[in-house]
């Protein structure tokens, strides 16, 4: 059965290709995206469906096959317990944005369709990587297409937006090519799985190389100081951007912490596993109390990944598999979330022509209910309330932080802990906030939706009701998703038992 | 004689040498200050070669080599003075700065988009977007 | 007594020398009207030398010539053709091949003299492929001298163009003071050994008297002076920009590959096979003098708003990266750079090609001429944006991120750490301003302009293209033809 | 049997999720009328089926008099301590689910006819159910985290429905403010949940029970624990959110803010007794807590002019008083007064809303005489008041008194001042609920009074059946429950206790007796206003963390853009500097490339011979 990860990689990938045929030069078919991405999705679920619950731990479906010798880089790709829930939620988010944009049809279609399978195409890619090089291939084969997705389809500001976003991420994979580069140096093989049994690597080598892949990750998930290109790049980028960039690009790099970082260096995480932690709570903090603050709708949720993503750092920083566990779960529930909360920003902003907070006014539930109602719900699955999937990756993060694992200071993650409780509190108040100054009052003079377009449209409501499905669904029964990642966690970090 | 007067001669020719490549303001005269220098390597080339006693005359051999190059350059260079003074009808060094860097060869029209040279937009004291400085909340 | 001479070995450069002299005669025979037919003789003797290489490279083992006979103490050989003389030997021709194509499109308006053209073209080749088969200072300095000659002339051969013959001048002028220098660094560096022949340099510079090492030291410096002025290397990088932009475009795309080229197989072969013992002396050098460049190279190129200045300071850049394996200690590196050279070889002169299909309608050839190009010509703006984003080493071009990714690999085991991380940073401001010009590509421009077809270049493009999709796909090519 | 709880949690979970989406199914077509009835139905429906699964939980219960049914669904493994998503009804449990299950039938049928012109009533209808199956899932909790699941969704409900009215911005705000103030209880809450499951290596309630935990963990969780305790029942300093939460319809105040969700921290902190006991200094903490909050919460309620804000207030007192026996070390008098109090405010309230409705305004100034319009809801609301106060035949007699006579009979460094507190209570208790009495029913009409907008009064004077006969039903157990519950009847507390509540009620009678016009909290005199504001509390409050909070907010969106980003802007123009920097020396002199030339080799051959 390994033959399907490499369709997963090559429908899209031929789909994007057979796209500049002439045939397609006048029209692309409505249609064709949302067939090339659900041909996608049907594989993802195979997939899933085929994948041995039994042994999540082991990797499975792998190919290993040796692309460039010379560079001893091997063309390997497997998925197991921490990359399945990835991979099948990047299918579901491209489909979904493509059945949005059947809904709204954008300028230049066949250009965006063929940057979105290609976007498809190295995320997919990245978390089915099992070459540290070919991770790290993949890892910018995203940055381009993304550019052009905002450079192209972006708000006014786009142009500058784009160049930051690329500039600033391009800087964190050369970094992390650097660390990887060192462990290719010290430990002699790429293969993440050998090395994952144990790379040998010295421990200060190990530090130098944790530093490296930190920051690199650090900068793609964005980690406190290095978010400032987040708030820009979503402002700006158009729904579906915004979409792929918060549900799945965020991922790839917790994911590469999960899968990289704490694995192959575990002395390096320990020890720098502390500055981890109190960069990921500043972050919650951060991002909670710069949310208070912001006018602009998109920037708003921007600034609520940073506060998210701060939580499945720390959950990392803990080294324990509950922690590992939170994050993992983390990244799926805010991927779900976050994409609903953008398509529904998107929807608003499609339909008021704009996002600042101030000019739309109050009453949306007044003018618009489904959007309002839907809205309302997407913040209140964000602020992580119980039985929505929010709440089981920032409690389980809270709770790893509790007790960390043995070699880390108890004391200093037990005010990790506390502080991050106190970013529970801030979320809710700023997505309150939004709430009552969006949804609540009274709606403005001129009756009726504005913008022409009338409440939620049937593509719309495709698009989103399978998250808030899946966000439910997650949400009272975590069991789905954490008894995938336990065993894979377990294995990766054999010291620590409970 | 000991080997270190005509090296400690070659070098000074060398210098004169470079003097006149940096102080004159005539090709031509750049153009014999260059063949200055060559002869100072050629001078430096036979001494050693003698001093070593060298069967093979390596030095000397490279010396005609040189003596042939730098008459290949000289006619080269004379030719390229040449058409040089035709175009500009000057051969002064320091007045042909057609080349040099400037912003826009030729004004361009004004570009639409208001962007200008690509870096404004990105990096310019306006920042990116030009709502984002008033971001803080009013109320 | 005769020396005897392998043919096989020169069989390459002297066929180059050959179909030179014979493009020539029949420049002076032929009727006016076809300047095409010396194209096509030109090109035909470039892939004959190609195919010759090719042939040697199959045949596998090493050819000496030249050599000092036993009777006078024995050693060095002039001319020796190894795998590393093969790669460049094939690279310089594959890169010369292309350059004819775009001087055909060049030619097509006649404002130059076709003959004299081809001729230096060919010229500079054969100094090009007999450069990395030198082993003595002689035949390197004057390989290094009939690549660089003709260079000036073909710049200045535009004869009515104020800017081509200023170009000449600077070109010339700084040129000629690097290779003074040059001398000047070989004849002390004769005097300290006593010898030319580059194997026995070596062993000879390590017996010599510690009191000398300064002079050394001073040699070794001013002998590389004329290889990195050949590769615009830092301190003698002031020129790229002026001379890409006043040359003809196959002038600039011959500069930027093919003396580079060339200039690297010369500094490659003074320090690896030269100078191996005084690692601790040009290791150090090399390492900040890469650093130095990749980052005027690309610090330069920000604020450029013409194409070819542009790719002047993106060339320089470039060479700043081809640098830096060269500065690891014990010479490993040296795969690293030739397979960056190549890879750069082949996406650089793609860049170029464009570059010369747009300038034929634009000839102020600024960056806003490029606004809309994927509107008005889809494939050749396809082709420029693949090639940019090969050059700043992202996918789609994934062979400039693999070429990239091996001179990464050798800078850290190599131990260079903060040269790793220069080279990082340097990848990012590069990439701004490859970013930057490809979006002016996408960004919807102005309406459809007229299109003049020019077959050769066309076709040069093509091949550029084919070359580099064969890179990006197997590397491997590269790395074991370059290990 | 637990098959019996699952049923009674998941019927209003269902009928939520019905109401929501099915009533205006197809889209466009149904009529408003049709979407009421079917979202009147699939609320009240479920509702009534598990009260009686409550109710025959109960009675199981009590016949078999087993320890509990338990069940667990599933074990969730997250990697260190496993989540068993199971049910445990134990005898206290079981008594709670009942009170619910009848109290949100209660509303649920009152509610049909106070929304009765409300476009919104699904909606509202369907969060009733999520909160009704919210609490059951509290109350029926075998494992913390379950019971932590069911907590918050509690939260999430009154804010839902405190913010029913969102038209008016006071509304939206009153309810962010209840979620925030109960979402800070919950953090410190669920701390607790950590600090107990993890030293207990399992987070199931008898396991956590069953394990001897070391006595610093033990005092350091329940503290948590009250955290969120006083978060949720509204106890001494998070209780501001009450009185605000108001603001939401009259039947919700009823529900959520009288008889379920603020009881929800008493039960848990019985349901978790024994660990309670086990740290005693949690208990004195609790104690002077209380103390402090029925005191201080009594004398606000008495100078309140809006009759649901006294109403609100005296629930405070009242949890306080709960809070007190629980820590005089009397479980059964606290979950007795629990029941009682659940029932008597719940009536309480509905009268206030079939008051208010009639009236056309909150505020007691604006009402009087109403006796012989509304005699039902007259006799309904003295129960109601009569309870209250502690006066026989009421049950909340017979439960205060039991309350008051754990407090005597405990013993522990701050037993006096709770004693000396709880009676004062008991006194103020009586004088303001007979103010309310007498100004509402008593006295001059001062019907027409403009219709207030908070309350969507509509100056009808006919009241619908359907609000008149839940008021009936629940004035029965407020009356009667006292019986039912009593052990043994300390005669000589219960004396002093009523005594003093009649005196209150007399001092505030003779003021009303001498001048009907004037509001009798002016005996209060200086002390009027404070007590009207709650002590300032809520200023307090606001100035020290709400509006630092936002100056916070700005200065740190301030640093991202000058600092954070301003370096990365910074660094680009750097970048852009130095390329000018550098093109000055490309000015395409010849001469200059050649003399920097030169320079460049002598530098590189100075630095080799020096440094090399």
């Amino acid at each position: 059965m390994s033959w399907i990860l490499i369709a997963m990689l090559a429908v899209p990938l031929l789909g994007a290709a057979a796209l500049l045929l002439p045939r397609f030069a006048g029209r692309v078919p409505r249609g064709y995206g949302l067939a090339v991405s659900g041909a996608t999705l049907a594989l993802a679920v195979v997939a899933a469906v085929g994948f041995d619950y039994g042994h999540a731990a082991r990797m499975q479906f792998e190919t290993d096959v040796s692309w460039i010798p010379g560079l001893a880089l091997r063309f390997h790709l497997g998925v197991d317990g921490i990359s399945l829930p990835l991979v099948v939620l990047t299918a579901v988010l491209t489909f979904l944005c493509f059945v949005h944009l059947a809904g709204r049809p954008p300028s230049r279609p066949r250009a965006l369709v063929f940057t979105l399978l290609v976007l498809e195409t190295g995320m997919i890619g990245t978390f089915l990587a099992l070459d540290l090089l070919l991770f790290f291939v993949f890892f910018e084969v995203v940055l381009v297409p993304m550019y052009f997705v905002i450079a192209i389809w972006g708000g006014p500001g786009r142009r500058a937006a784009a160049v930051k976003f690329i500039l600033y991420t391009l800087l964190g994979s050369a970094v992390l090519l650097l660390g990887v580069l060192v462990v290719w140096s010290q430990a002699g093989t790429l293969d993440m799985v050998a090395l994952a049994r144990g790379s040998g690597i010295a421990r200060s080598a190990q530090i130098v190389a944790f530093l490296a892949i930190g920051a690199g990750l650090a900068v793609k998930a964005p980690m406190w100081p290095l978010h400032t290109w987040l708030p820009d790049a979503h402002t700006e980028a158009p729904t579906v951007g915004s979409v792929l960039l918060a549900g799945v690009l965020l991922k790839m790099g917790t994911y590469g912490f999960a899968r990289i970082a704490i694995p192959i260096l575990p002395e390096g995480a320990a020890a720098l596993a502390p500055w981890l932690g109190a960069f990921a709570v500043i972050g919650i903090i951060y991002g909670s109390l710069a949310c208070l603050a912001q006018r602009d709708l998109k920037r708003m949720i921007a600034y609520s990944s940073v506060g998210h993503m701060g939580f499945v750092l720390l959950g990392f920083a803990t080294l324990t598999p509950v922690g590992v566990n939170a994050a993992l779960f983390g990244n799926v529930a805010h991927g779900l979330i976050t994409g609903l909360l953008f398509f529904v920003a998107g929807a608003v902003k499609d339909r008021y022509g704009t996002a600042d907070m101030a000019r739309l006014g109050g009453g949306m539930l007044g003018r618009l209910p489904y959007i309002g109602s839907l809205l309302t719900f997407a913040c209140v699955a964000s602020l992580g309330l119980p039985g929505l999937a929010g709440f089981w990756g920032e409690m389980l993060a809270l709770f790893g932080a509790f007790r960390p694992a043995a070699e880390l200071s108890r004391p200093l993650f037990l005010t990790f802990m506390v502080v991050g409780g106190l970013g529970t509190v801030l979320t809710a108040a700023y997505f309150l906030r939004m709430l009552s100054r969006v949804t609540h009052g009274r709606p403005a003079a001129s009756e009726g939706p504005p913008g022409g377009l009338g409440d939620v449209t049937a593509y719309e409501l495709a698009a989103w009701v399978p998250l808030v499905v899946l966000t439910v669904l997650f949400g009272l029964w975590p069991k789905a998703l954490l008894a995938i990642t336990t065993p894979a966690v377990q294995a990766m970090l054999p010291g620590v038992g409970t | 004689m000991h080997v270190v007067y005509p090296v400690i001669v070659s070098a000074l020719l060398f210098s004169i040498g470079v003097y006149g490549v940096l102080a004159r303001r005539n090709a031509i005269l750049v153009l014999m200050s260059v063949e200055l220098m060559l002869n100072a390597v050629n001078l430096n080339l036979v001494v050693f070669d003698i001093w070593l006693r060298d069967q093979l005359h390596g030095g000397q051999v490279l010396t005609l080599f040189v003596i042939v190059i730098a008459a290949a350059e000289v006619g080269l260079g004379l030719a390229i003075v040449l058409s040089v003074f035709r175009n500009r009808r000057t051969i002064d060094i320091d007045r042909l700065r057609d080349l040099a860097e400037r912003d826009l060869t030729s004004p361009g029209p004004a570009d639409p988009t208001g962007s200008g040279p690509i870096v404004s937009t990105a990096f310019g004291p306006t920042g990116p977007a030009p709502g984002s400085t008033d971001r803080s909340e009013a109320g | 007594m005769i020396q005897s001479i392998d043919y096989v070995a020169i069989a390459a450069p002297l066929i180059l020398a050959l179909v030179a002299g014979a493009v020539l005669l029949l420049d002076a025979f032929l009727p006016r009207r076809t300047p095409g037919v010396l194209g096509l003789v030109t090109l035909a003797g470039v892939v004959a030398a190609f195919g010759v290489v090719v042939a040697q490279a199959v045949g596998g083992g090493e050819r000496r010539t030249f050599c000092v006979p036993a009777s006078l103490g024995g050693g060095g050989c002039s001319f020796v053709v190894d795998g590393f003389t093969l790669v460049l030997s094939g690279l310089l021709l594959g890169a010369g091949a292309v350059v004819v194509l775009l001087s055909m499109g060049e030619l097509a308006d006649r404002r130059i003299p076709a003959g004299e053209w081809y001729f230096l073209l060919l010229c500079a080749l054969a100094g090009a492929v007999l450069l990395p088969a030198a082993r003595d200072l002689a035949t390197l300095v004057v390989a290094l001298e009939v690549v660089s000659l003709p260079v000036f002339a073909l710049t200045a051969l535009k004869r009515y163009d104020g800017r081509a013959s200023e170009a000449a001048l600077k070109l010339f002028l700084v040129s000629v003071v690097s290779t003074a220098i040059m001398l000047f660094g070989i004849s002390l560096l004769y005097g300290l050994t006593g010898t030319l022949y580059l194997e026995r340099l070596s062993a000879a510079l390590s017996s010599t008297a510690p009191g000398a090492s300064g002079a050394v030291s001073v040699a070794v410096v001013l002998v590389l002076a004329g290889f990195a002025f050949k590769v615009a290397a830092v301190p003698f990088h002031f020129w790229a920009g002026d001379v890409y932009q006043g040359a003809p475009v196959p002038v600039a795309a011959l500069l930027s590959v093919v003396s580079k080229a060339a200039g690297f197989a010369g500094l490659i072969l003074i320090l690896t096979t030269g100078l191996p013992g005084q690692a601790a002396v040009w290791g150090p050098v090399v390492a900040v003098v890469a650093a130095l460049t990749m980052t005027a190279g690309n610090v330069l190129a920000l604020r450029q708003r013409a194409a070819l200045r542009l790719l002047a300071w993106s060339s320089v850049a470039q060479s700043g990266y081809i640098l830096a394996p060269l500065a690891v200690i014990g010479g490993r590196a040296v795969s690293a750079s030739v397979a960056y050279l190549v890879i750069y070889a082949a996406m650089n002169l793609g860049a170029f090609a464009v570059v010369m299909l747009v300038s034929r309608t634009a000839p102020r050839n600024e960056l806003d001429d490029y606004r809309g190009l994927a509107s008005q010509r889809p494939g050749t703006a396809v082709a420029l944006g693949f090639f940019l984003v090969c050059l700043a080493g992202l996918p789609p071009g994934l062979a400039g991120l693999f070429a990239k990714v091996v001179v990464f690999r050798e800078i850290v085991a190599g131990g260079l750490g903060w040269l790793a991380v220069v080279m990082a940073v340097n990848t990012v401001i590069g990439l701004y301003y490859y970013i930057a010009w490809t979006a002016q590509l996408f960004t919807p421009g102005p309406a459809g302009v007229s299109r003049t077809r020019s077959v050769p270049v066309m076709v040069a493009v093509g091949v550029a293209v084919l070359v580099t999709l064969a890179f990006c796909v197997a590397p491997q090519l590269v790395l074991s033809a370059s290990g | 049997m637990i098959v019996l709880a699952v049923l009674a949690i998941l019927l209003p979970f269902a009928g939520a999720a019905a109401g929501l989406l099915g009533s205006r199914i197809p889209r466009r077509r149904t009529p408003v009328c049709t979407a009421r009835r079917r979202a009147a139905w699939f609320a009240v429906l479920p509702v009534a089926i598990s009260a009686v699964a409550a109710v025959w939980l109960a009675a199981w219960q009590a016949i078999s008099g087993e320890t509990g049914a338990a069940g667990t669904l599933a074990d969730i493994e997250t990697g260190s301590v496993p989540i068993s998503v199971g049910l445990q009804v134990g005898e206290l449990s079981a008594l709670t689910g009942v009170l619910v299950t009848v109290v949100a039938l209660a509303v649920q049928v009152y509610s049909v006819g106070y929304m009765r012109d409300e476009p919104r009533y699904p909606s509202y209808s369907s969060f009733i159910s999520l909160f009704t199956s919210a609490m059951l899932l509290v109350v029926y909790a075998g494992d913390l985290i379950v019971l932590y699941v069911g907590w918050e969704i509690m939260g999430l409900c009154s804010y839902l429905l405190i913010g029913h009215w969102w038209e008016d911005r006071a509304n939206s705000r009153a309810a962010v403010k209840a979620f925030l103030v109960t979402r800070l209880g919950d953090v410190g809450f669920l701390f607790g949940i950590f600090t107990l499951g993890l030293s207990a290596g399992s987070f199931r309630i008898d396991d956590v029970l069953a394990a001897d935990l070391p006595k610093g963990t033990l005092v350091a969780a329940t503290l948590l624990l009250l955290a969120g305790v006083a978060g949720k029942s509204a106890q001494v300093p998070l209780h501001t959110w009450l009185p605000d939460a108001m603001a939401g319809p009259t039947p919700i105040s009823a529900l959520i803010h009288a008889a379920t969700m603020v009881a929800a921290g008493i039960f848990v902190v019985a349901r978790l007794y024994p660990a309670f006991l086990a740290a005693q200094p949690t208990l004195d903490v609790l104690g002077v807590l209380a103390a402090v909050g029925m005191l201080g919460a009594a004398l606000a309620a008495l100078a309140q002019d809006d009759l649901k804000r006294v109403l609100a207030y005296s629930t405070i007192s009242q949890l306080a008083l709960m809070a007190a026996a629980l820590a005089a070390g009397s479980e059964h008098a606290a979950i007795f007064h629990l029941v009682t109090h659940g029932a008597f405010k719940a009536l309480l309230f509905l009268c206030a809303g079939v008051v208010i409705h009639h009236a056309g305004s909150n505020l007691m100034s604006h009402m009087g005489g109403l006796r012989t319009p509304l005699p039902v809801t007259f006799w309904a609301m003295t129960i109601g008041f009569a309870a209250l106060a502690g006066l026989p035949p009421a049950s909340g007699f017979f439960s205060k008194d039991a309350v008051i006579a754990a407090i005597e009979r405990s013993h522990g460094p701050a037993q006096l001042f709770l004693y000396g507190c709880a009676l004062v209570t008991v006194g103020v208790t009586g004088a303001y609920s007979a103010r309310a009495w007498l100004r509402t029913f008593f006295g001059s009409r001062r019907v027409g009074a403009p219709s207030h907008a908070g309350d969507h009064g509509h100056g009808r004077p006919a009241v619908p059946r359907s609000m008149l006969w839940p008021v009936v039903l629940l004035a029965v157990p407020a009356l009667l429950l006292g019986f039912a519950g009593v052990r043994e009847l300390d005669w000589e507390s219960a004396a002093i206790s009523v005594v003093i509540a009649l005196l209150g009620a007399g001092v505030v009678y003779a003021l009303w007796r001498s001048s009907p016009e004037q509001d009798p909290a002016r005996m209060l005199g200086p002390f009027r206003v404070p007590c009207e504001r709650a002590f300032y509390l809520d200023a307090v409050y606001d100035r020290l963390v709400v509006r630092p909070v936002l100056r916070l907010a700005r200065g740190v969106v301030r640093a991202d853009d000058r600092v954070v980003d301003g370096a990365v802007r910074g660094s680009g123009r750097a970048a852009v500097g130095l390329s000018g920097l550098l093109r000055l020396a490309q000015n395409g002199n010849a001469q200059l490339y050649v003399t920097g030339l030169l320079a460049g080799v002598l530098l590189i051959a100075v630095g080799v011979v020096v440094l090399g």
